[in-house]
């Protein structure tokens, strides 16, 4: 267990901000973590929607319940969050 | 108001609003009788931009066109900005490109 | 999310003092951000040269002080006040020329004492432009806003005395065109002997990079040495030759050596609250002393009808010195 | 005539060169601090001063100058500007005053540095003009603001951000420290105469001095005006230098420098200009756009003084182009969103009838950076304003210090570099591209973010960042200038439609 901060780009924000997640939690709690920073506040939600977590420059988002330790992301790399 | 100038390869100073402001604008257009002269009121300050790269002011005109004695270097009291180079005289200062 | 704060009366770290700030307080002190973090002057560069230069030559000088901050003006100059005063100076100095260039002035002076002014007044705008370098040195290396800026205004007034010794050479040249005037300065700066002492000093001066002994060398050695002979002895000399216009200007330059002669001494004092100083600050003076004795020597020398200049010079820039508690 | 004109004597007074003989030429001009490495020794007595002034011409103008500029500030105090101009105006002056007045000073230590290493004896001359025009500028723009530091606390950062870790000021002094502290003389002289002065500060300085006209705020009208016309004479120090490296081989190198220098002072006056330009001024004041000030100021101004000279735009026109539609909308939405760590209360600036003058001047604005303000206007009307500001910082690029921003869906983007070892974020490709030309200059800077994750900053949530910023002790936190009446009118459109 270790706390590892990303950067986080969600879509239709205008701001990448830094989000701090566990190395033991999946795409989904990166995705909610994310949203709790930026739906609501910065971003209108879209109810029913999945949000799903990409690498910044990749294609495919990560399977859901990839975890972070698994991900090979590092520290303040930047992710990408988007409503499926 | 337009940001690009009607005038070809424009010179000349950059001057806050007032009288000498008003007399300088006037002295471009007697000391470059050959170009065109275009004064832009902004408000706080007057654009005086003279048209072919170069743009002469001398002290004599400006004096008749203030009616007082005016010494060259006052002119920067007046003066935030211009475009092109500078050449500084005491009885004539001269923009040019 | 924000908290009712008082509104101040001045600046905060103006408020600890009684009194209502004054103008030069307002706008003076306090000014030297970079001063902060005593090992990293700067956000970039940090193992630059010039993060080096300023923690060896600033930070790290043998001179210390815990509030160098603390230093004040003697004569508490702002930027608009010193126009003021300046300008008014220089009116009266246009006066002095036209009025004498009027009388025709420079057609009476004799030719032995227009040989003088070629060898000792002319190339004078050189030592000027050393004093008005190593005065901007200063300003950029002090480690407080109010020691800045009066090196800033010493610094401009010895452009204002180049300026008008330039001004002089034209003026000489046109009465007396074969004399080389405006043509022999640079000749005679670096070759003549009249002038080596202070060339050796003031370039030996201006590669001396700790502040604090740039600033002896200059303000308590150097400085003083060159207004003694240049102001006053000159002066005199330009006296006894019917040169009035010279011992007027020389007067007029005087203020303008005051001023800086009380900062100086502010400034000194300030250094001398810590007593661990002394000992260094003396050393400076002794090790700085030759130099600015040999170069009144090799000038005085050549002053016409002046033959007790350089004891009056040496002696006056002791006594400034002994006024300062540093005897050298 | 009894008394000579100054082209008389002039070139009398700048011939001062002479041949050291106790010290060498490279003693008595380092090379690290005179800079113009590879140039010809005997290049430096040709340098001719464009802008010629005397001494006692100097004195004298420049005492007409303060003597116009603070009469204003006293006829003008009766005007009692504090209470009677728009809150927004005077959030206007508490980041102008808090930005600018301590770095205009330190560029009085940037002149006093040319006056001592320049190499060639006229600029020697006219820079002590240049050092005592900045103090000028350092000392009239503490006396102004002090004024006001009696009516509100928020005005000590005139004197006290360059001193914080205040976000902006991290920023500030990044900039100001790489363009003008620590670059060798003709370096610094392409950064801070020729870039800066040349070309930026007149968008600041006579561009935002005809809103103030406007606001009705006549005394900073003049007071910035005035200080522009001592820039207007020392930028002219850096052009003749230019020349002298274009026509001795070194073009490129020129061109470089005044391309990293063009960029950075260009994202500066994003926050700066950008954002009080289109966002603070009154509407009603509100006539000219920043990018319209640009359009006007640099992309032709400045560029033609590029031109003239040989140079050519940077390589990133396309970039900078786009960037000046967009970049500082961003930055007005991250200033306002953490307006808890401002020094001055940011206006929203987005009203119904300033969204349609936003749109009129940056078409597809509502669609885009509008879209967040809906979202930040909903929270505001439905009184969460608990959610209007964000419980986590913005990631900050390592070389502006600004929050990395974009237009939403569409440029938003992190421009990456791991460099021995640690990873290093940008705002922009010219950013990394600044950064990666010279990474010792830049690797050792930690910004607000590092610290933070770095433990730099206890307690490590928002308070304590607030606290390591200034706010609450230098001066109160940023709030809305106009104590949120501006969700007024949105608050009625949700009545009506409901």
């Amino acid at each position: 267990m270790a706390t590892i901060p990303l950067a986080a780009n969600f879509d239709g924000d205008f701001v990448l901000k830094l989000v701090p997640v566990d190395s033991e939690n999946t795409m989904d709690d990166v995705a909610a973590a994310a949203a709790a920073n930026s739906v609501g506040i910065h971003v209108a939600d879209q109810p029913g929607r999945t949000l799903r977590v990409k690498k910044q420059g990749t294609d495919t988002p990560y399977a859901r319940d990839t975890t972070v330790a698994d991900s090979g992301l590092e520290p303040t790399e930047c992710i990408e969050i988007y409503f499926e | 108001m337009s940001a690009t100038s009607s005038v070809s390869r424009p010179v000349g100073p950059i001057l806050q609003s007032g009288d000498v402001a008003e007399a300088v604008a006037d002295a471009a257009k007697v000391d470059n009788p050959d170009s065109n002269v275009e004064v832009r009121d902004h408000g706080a300050y007057v654009r005086v931009e003279v048209d072919g790269g170069e743009c002469v002011l001398r002290r004599a005109t400006i004096e008749e066109e203030l009616g007082r004695p005016f010494k060259m270097s006052e002119l920067e009291i007046i003066m935030s900005s211009f475009t092109g180079r500078i050449d500084t005289g005491n009885d004539e200062i001269r923009f040019y490109r | 999310m924000s908290t009712p704060m008082k509104p101040l009366k001045t600046w905060s770290h103006l408020t600890a003092r009684r009194r209502k700030p004054s103008e030069y307080e307002i706008v003076s002190t306090n000014l030297h951000w970079h001063t902060r973090d005593a090992e990293q002057p700067w956000e970039v560069g940090h193992n630059g040269f010039m993060a080096d230069f300023y923690r060896k030559y600033r930070n790290q000088s043998p001179i210390t002080h815990s509030d160098w901050g603390g230093f004040r003006d003697p004569d508490e100059l702002v930027y608009r006040t010193y126009n003021i005063l300046q300008d008014g100076q220089e009116t009266y100095v246009d006066g002095l020329l036209d009025q004498h260039n009027e009388e025709g002035h420079d057609r009476g002076l004799p030719p032995e004492w227009t040989a003088s002014l070629l060898q000792l007044y002319t190339p004078s705008r050189y030592l000027l432009h050393t004093i008005q370098m190593a005065s901007a040195y200063l300003m950029h290396m002090s480690p407080a806003s109010t020691i800045s800026n009066c090196a800033a205004f010493q610094a401009a007034d010895s452009l204002r005395w180049l300026s008008r010794v330039a001004y002089r050479t034209v003026e000489l040249a046109k009465t007396h065109p074969d004399v080389g005037f405006g043509e022999r300065e640079r000749e005679l700066w670096e070759d003549h002997p009249s002038w080596q002492g202070f060339r050796e000093l003031m370039e030996r001066q201006l590669t001396t990079f700790d502040w604090a002994e740039a600033f002896v060398a200059l303000n308590v050695v150097a400085k003083p040495a060159a207004d003694e002979v240049l102001l006053r002895q000159l002066g005199i000399s330009a006296r006894r030759n019917g040169d009035t216009l010279h011992a007027l200007l020389t007067e007029a330059a005087w203020r303008d050596t005051e001023r800086s002669r009380r900062w100086t001494v502010a400034l000194v004092n300030h250094m001398l609250e810590e007593e661990s100083n002394r000992e260094q600050l003396t050393s400076w003076v002794r090790k700085w002393q030759p130099l600015g004795v040999a170069a009144i020597e090799a000038y005085a020398a050549g002053l016409p009808e002046n033959d007790e200049g350089a004891q009056q010079a040496v002696g006056a820039v002791k006594s400034f010195q002994r006024q300062l508690g540093l005897e050298g | 005539m009894a008394l000579m004109e100054r082209s008389e004597w002039y070139d009398v007074a700048r011939d001062t060169e002479w041949t050291p003989r106790y010290v060498t030429w490279e003693e008595l001009f380092p090379p690290e601090l005179s800079g113009g490495e590879g140039l010809p020794d005997d290049v430096w007595r040709t340098y001719d001063e464009p802008y010629k002034i005397s001494y006692r011409e100097y004195v004298d103008v420049q005492r007409q100058k303060d003597a116009g500029a603070y009469s204003v500030q006293a006829a003008l105090e009766r005007a009692d500007i504090y209470n009677n101009a728009d809150p927004a105006w005077i959030s206007i002056l508490k980041e102008h005053y808090g930005a600018v007045a301590l770095v205009e000073y330190g560029a009085a230590l940037q002149e006093a540095r040319f006056a001592r290493w320049c190499k060639a004896p006229g600029l020697r001359n006219m820079a002590v003009f240049g050092m005592l025009d900045e103090m000028r500028h350092g000392q009239i723009q503490l006396y102004f603001p002090h004024e006001y530091v009696k009516k509100d606390r928020q005005f000590e950062w005139s004197h006290a951000s360059m001193f914080s870790n205040n976000w902006v000021s991290l920023g500030a002094r990044h900039f100001f420290d790489d363009m003008l502290m620590t670059r060798d003389m003709v370096s610094t002289s392409f950064c801070a105469n020729f870039s800066f002065e040349t070309g930026f500060t007149n968008l600041q300085f006579i561009g935002l001095s005809g809103d103030a006209a406007n606001s009705g705020d006549y005394t900073f009208s003049k007071l910035i005006q005035s200080i522009q016309t001592d820039e207007a004479r020392h930028a002219q120090l850096g052009t003749p230098l230019l020349q002298m490296m274009i026509e001795n081989g070194q073009r490129d190198k020129a061109q470089k420098e005044i391309d990293i220098s063009f960029w950075r002072s260009y994202r500066l006056f994003t926050i700066l200009s950008g954002i009080p330009m289109d966002y603070y001024v009154p509407l009603e004041a509100r006539h000219t756009s920043f990018k319209e000030f640009m359009e006007e100021w640099i992309v032709t101004q400045f560029m033609r003084e590029l031109e003239d000279l040989g140079l050519s735009k940077p390589w990133y026109w396309d970039i900078f182009m786009r960037d000046i539609s967009e970049h500082h909308h961003g930055q007005q939405l991250g200033t306002y969103s953490w307006r808890p760590t401002l020094w001055w209360n940011p206006a929203a600036g987005v009203s119904p009838e300033e969204r349609d003058w936003l749109e009129e001047k940056y078409p597809g604005w509502n669609d885009t950076f509008g879209k967040v303000w809906d979202v930040m206007i909903d929270n505001f009307v439905n009184g969460r304003t608990e959610k209007t500001v964000p419980g986590t910082l913005p990631m900050i690029c390592n070389l502006s210090q600004l929050p990395i921003v974009g237009t939403p869906s569409q440029t938003l983007r992190d421009t990456s570099v791991v460099y021995k070892g640690r990873r290093y974020h940008f705002a922009s490709e010219v950013d990394k591209w600044i950064f990666e030309d010279n990474p010792e200059r830049y690797r050792y800077q930690k910004n607000l973010v590092d610290r933070f994750l770095g433990g730099d900053i206890e307690p490590a949530d928002l308070g304590g960042v607030l606290e390591y910023m200034g706010l609450g002790s230098i001066g109160p936190s940023g709030d809305d200038a106009h104590g949120y009446s501006w969700v007024e009118s949105y608050r009625k459109q949700l009545a009506d439609a409901g």
